[in-house]
């Protein structure tokens, strides 16, 4: 029998049974890996992002698969935040586990009257201000990669909103430190990173972008180093907790966010290649630190930083 | 649906992969849950390798399902189904299945056309055991590159009322495309549905004709598939009712309620 | 027989036999791959990064493997521009090949110093200056990752320098294309991309990061997205040539970045998997402009622009 | 170096493949070129698998050469050597080699120790054929975790004129670090030379041995290496003639040259 570990982290207000979410966009709102698993096993579910308006999102071809990772330009298609109110959240309702909204828009107003509209859901726990998807023309990533976009975004929602507050960082950043800080003065009550990585693939066959958009977000274990490098530079110049994200495949990939700094982390591409894969995390961690007596999970948190070795 | 139909995991093992023909192979997989629980027009997604640089999972249809095992007719294209034709007996693997929205099968049907191009065969082996069962005569147009690339030709001979075939080469049958078949097809047999896989301009052509002759028609699309379980939002087809999920509300569709342009072959390379 | 191709390609006042070129600090000077193919057969040569002063480099580990790529953190060790000229130059004088020497500094002065030692070695073709080095701690990335220093660094060298200019710029930044122009207005013949993306890995036995140096820079086919996008906008942005690089295994993937806008490519890990692959890429690149029936290999250049589509 | 002692790239073919003890094997390739070259300490840097999520060259020592064959010993540690283990007769790889600079052999010798800790028996094989074909008589100390790990000990007997080992769990001879051997060896055979390999801070015990005894030592270490070749600079050791290279200068070392402090054991892991 593996001895006893504490699973349990916190996130603002929010405290999780264990420290292992879905990442936005991968996950839907939980009905269809429901079949493959009970969703009370995740530390929290994060839906995909929800806008006021519903989207439509980008053209095909959106998606393109490249060594160890994939492209995708879905566009944040989604029917909307009544609509997502209306039939995910109630369906959300009955499963037993933290609800994690992402929050999209194409301006300041959209992400307001998100937020402002999941306020008084009592099944949402916090909302995840995206301002760093890189697949549509207005909103997301603008706002993601200026510290003063981002800053406003953040106060604007942070009034409006009474959930714990998740901001979601882009990695195409110079300094992503910088763009940390100022959210974090804003009242961001948690930081997750990172979303994906703008790329781009040409089909030889066509000489085109294989993606109808052109460009899209590179996702999955081809990224991990840069997210593992992200999370170890904010999560040093934050006081609020980092959730980690980008190629986390299985559960030594989680460990090395833990122990770059991140409170938490999130399971995205690794979850279509297998639906498995968040619930594999939480175990293989838990048997992670049962192994190297290690009694609470959250001591792994910063445990590689140059302060915590000597 | 009952939970027996409900998508699962399984592991899978690898009983027997041979060679069709150039690029193409069969693959016979012992994967009882999945193979009980499939339904014809469904499909599978299956991981191929672990610890390769491709990291999704590649749907296939299922050709063939019964005594615990699946059949997978599968034509090389790229790393994964590469990986795929040197897998050998004993091999694991596994997949996820059954997934998708498969053929529909009216009542009252007398007679079935069925259209294939190239690897558009590989649901339809499934389609015409089931339309026999349900006593439906069912008549096979088959189009390939080549007379050797007319795969299970045996098979269809035996289910299928009638078989006629086209190849681009004039190797066998009719020189040209298999959607030429179609009129004198749709005269002679008249039939009550029309359905049909291939590349998609092709299966636009027969949709087309189909809806010229007044016939119901299904079709079988590819999309680009991340999730394979309608999470992801890769594999949408603009359909006259919106944007709908090739994995979940398909592959099979409505001819009449694509929307062809628009969506199209851009979706798919072939 | 396969038609003839004209694999030409201008580069600044360089005219190369074919637009393929080693990526810095993967082929030494040469000497080593000379066992394994005839360095005449490359577009050009690139050098290691050179210092005025020798460098030592970082402490080891300088390198971890990746899911599709490689962290290094080497840190331009190098014996100083004086031994470079001693030993290198003069045994690259009888290779024929054109030189690129990459060039590296801690300070402006120190680029410059390179470069005007540089100019009056005639087996040198061309300097690259390297403003995106990820690896050490006072100039590299820091000159790579701000317009103003990227142009001083730049202007400073094209004063004193009578090559061909070519500036390798940083994907380290949120907007590669104003550094581009930048660089571009203080007269840089040519820009080079991608370096490498700044990546960390995390030894999970130790909860220690795996480099001594803590982060390293992240290269090989993980990366061949983001330098394809990063290569398309740059190209569509600017008047002068552009160098692609990033994860070129394979001539389809030297197309990519063709296709992208480029007009050369450097291939770089690759030749650590298999040293022929510089030469593999010309071959197929040859191959496959013959099999379509293009005759000449600069009419891939910007090939899936949009403006080339209809 | 002539020509033919060039690293070149070849093709090779396995063999053989069996598994030696736990996470262990042997395997042997058919690879004439790099056989009829390769030097006793020198390398050969493995491309495992193609179309792997890894990408690099793997380095081994070769165990043994001849008749075109070469014998490399593995220890399973990660992906690479999962991938080799995996690996049946008539697979392909292809390697670069030989690569490196492997034992000295200073004219004069009567008796040579080798000590080896663990797969640190790796580049021992060619080392004491060839100190046998020189008129050297050799000691071997093998250390290992258990018997069960002391691998290849019948070619040892074979060819060493006395073998001595050590064990963690004293399954095998003495119980402890295989350099506990080392002081009674020394005085009893008083070697000309000692050649050690293993895990790093044993090979830190050995040369500071060897040097307090005046006997001249050579180590050959184990670095992280991305080209194998000489170029990346990935592999260095710091030495008191500068920085070297492992894969080029290296990876054997005089052991009083090796700046033990600073290089070290960071450089891998195990
Ligand atoms: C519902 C469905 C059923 C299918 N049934 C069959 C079948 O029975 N037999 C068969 O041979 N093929 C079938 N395909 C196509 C098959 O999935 C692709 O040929 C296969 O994924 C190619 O993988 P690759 O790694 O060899 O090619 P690559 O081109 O290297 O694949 C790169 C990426 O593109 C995707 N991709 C490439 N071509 C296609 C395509 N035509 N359709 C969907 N995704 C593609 C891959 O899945 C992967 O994500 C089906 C596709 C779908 C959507
Ligand atoms: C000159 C030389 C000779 C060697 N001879 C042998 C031998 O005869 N038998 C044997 O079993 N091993 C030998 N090794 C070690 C062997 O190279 C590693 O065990 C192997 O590379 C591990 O690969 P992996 O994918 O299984 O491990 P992973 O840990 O997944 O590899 C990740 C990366 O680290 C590198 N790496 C990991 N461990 C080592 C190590 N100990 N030394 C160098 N690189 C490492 C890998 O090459 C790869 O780049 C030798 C190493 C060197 C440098
Ligand atoms: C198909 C897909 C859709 C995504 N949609 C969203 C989204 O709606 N909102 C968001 O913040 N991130 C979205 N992401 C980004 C992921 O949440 C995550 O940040 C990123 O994929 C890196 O993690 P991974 O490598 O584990 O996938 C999406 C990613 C993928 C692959
Ligand atoms: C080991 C190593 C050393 C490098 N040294 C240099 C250097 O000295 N100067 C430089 O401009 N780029 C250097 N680079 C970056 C490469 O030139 C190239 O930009 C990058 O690796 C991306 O290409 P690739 O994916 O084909 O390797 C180095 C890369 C590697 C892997
Ligand atoms: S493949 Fe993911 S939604 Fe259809
Ligand atoms: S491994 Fe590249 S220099 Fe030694």
């Amino acid at each position: 029998m593996t001895p006893r570990v504490d699973m349990r982290v916190r996130i603002g207000a929010l405290e999780l049974r264990n420290p292992v979410m879905t990442a936005s966009g991968t996950f839907g709102s939980g009905a269809e890996y429901a079949d493959f698993f009970e969703l009370s096993r995740l530390g929290a579910l994060v839906t995909k992002g929800v806008s006021f308006e519903p989207w439509r999102g980008n053209d095909s071809p959106r998606m393109a698969e490249t060594p160890s990772g994939m492209l995708n330009s879905i566009g944040l298609q989604n029917p909307g935040v009544e609509a997502f109110c209306a039939k995910d959240l109630v369906w959300l309702a009955d499963a037993d586990v933290p609800v994690i909204v992402n929050v999209v828009g194409h301006s300041v107003d959209q992400y307001v009257a998100v937020a402002e509209r999941l306020d008084s859901e009592p099944v949402v726990s916090a909302v995840e201000v995206n301002i760093s998807c890189p697949n549509v023309d207005a909103g997301g990533i603008a706002f993601g990669t200026s510290c003063n976009a981002a800053a406003d975004a953040v106060r604007a929602v942070r009034a409006v909103t009474t959930k714990t507050l998740i901001v979601k960082l882009s990695p195409n950043v110079t300094n992503v430190t910088e763009i940390a800080r100022a959210v974090e003065a804003e009242g961001a009550d948690a930081l997750s990173l990172i979303n994906t990585l703008l790329g781009m693939k040409i089909d030889t066959s066509s000489l085109r972008p294989t993606l109808a958009r052109g460009t899209g977000g590179l996702s999955g274990p081809a990224i991990r180093p840069v997210g593992v490098r992200m999370v170890w530079e904010v999560a040093r110049s934050v006081q609020v907790p980092v959730i980690g994200m980008g190629g986390i495949m299985v559960a030594e990939d989680a460990v090395e966010y833990l122990a770059a700094g991140a409170t938490a982390v999130a399971v995205g591409t690794a979850t279509f290649v297998d639906p498995m894969s968040a619930v594999s995390v939480i175990d293989g961690l838990q048997q992670f630190c049962a192994v190297r007596g290690i009694d609470r999970v959250a001591d792994l948190t910063g445990a590689a930083w140059p302060e915590r070795t000597s | 649906m009952c939970s027996a139909h409900r998508p699962a995991l399984e592991s899978v093992t690898v009983i027997s992969n041979q060679r069709l023909a150039e690029h193409v192979g069969r693959v016979v997989f012992e994967a009882p849950r999945t193979a009980a629980a499939i339904r014809p027009g469904q499909f599978v997604h299956l991981r191929i390798a672990r610890g390769a640089a491709f990291i999704l999972r590649r749907p296939f249809s299922v050709f063939r399902a019964g005594a615990g095992k699946l059949e997978i007719l599968y034509q090389v294209v790229g790393a994964g189904t590469l990986a795929l034709a040197e897998a050998k007996p004993g091999d694991g693997m596994d997949l996820i299945g059954p997934l998708g929205h498969g053929w529909e099968f009216p009542g009252g049907m007398a007679h079935a056309l069925v259209v294939a191009g190239g690897l558009g065969i590989g649901p339809m082996g499934m389609l015409v055991e089931k339309l026999a069962r349900l006593g439906v005569a069912s008549t096979l147009a088959q189009g390939a590159r080549s007379a050797d690339q007319l795969l299970a030709r045996d098979i269809f001979e035996d289910t299928c009322r009638h078989v006629e075939v086209a190849t681009d080469d004039g190797s066998a049958g009719h020189t040209g495309l298999v959607t030429d078949l179609m009129d004198d097809l749709v005269a002679a047999d008249a039939p009550d549905i029309v359905y049909v896989c291939g590349p998609e301009p092709m299966q636009r052509i027969a949709a087309t004709k189909a809806a010229q002759a007044g016939i119901p028609c299904q079709v079988s699309l590819e999309r680009l598939m991340a999730c394979g379980v309608g999470v992801c939002l890769s594999c949408v087809v603009e359909t006259t009712s919106g944007l709908q999920r090739a994995c979940v509300d398909g592959p099979v569709f409505d001819a009449s309620e694509v929307a062809w342009a628009g969506a199209g072959e851009a979706a798919v390379r072939r």
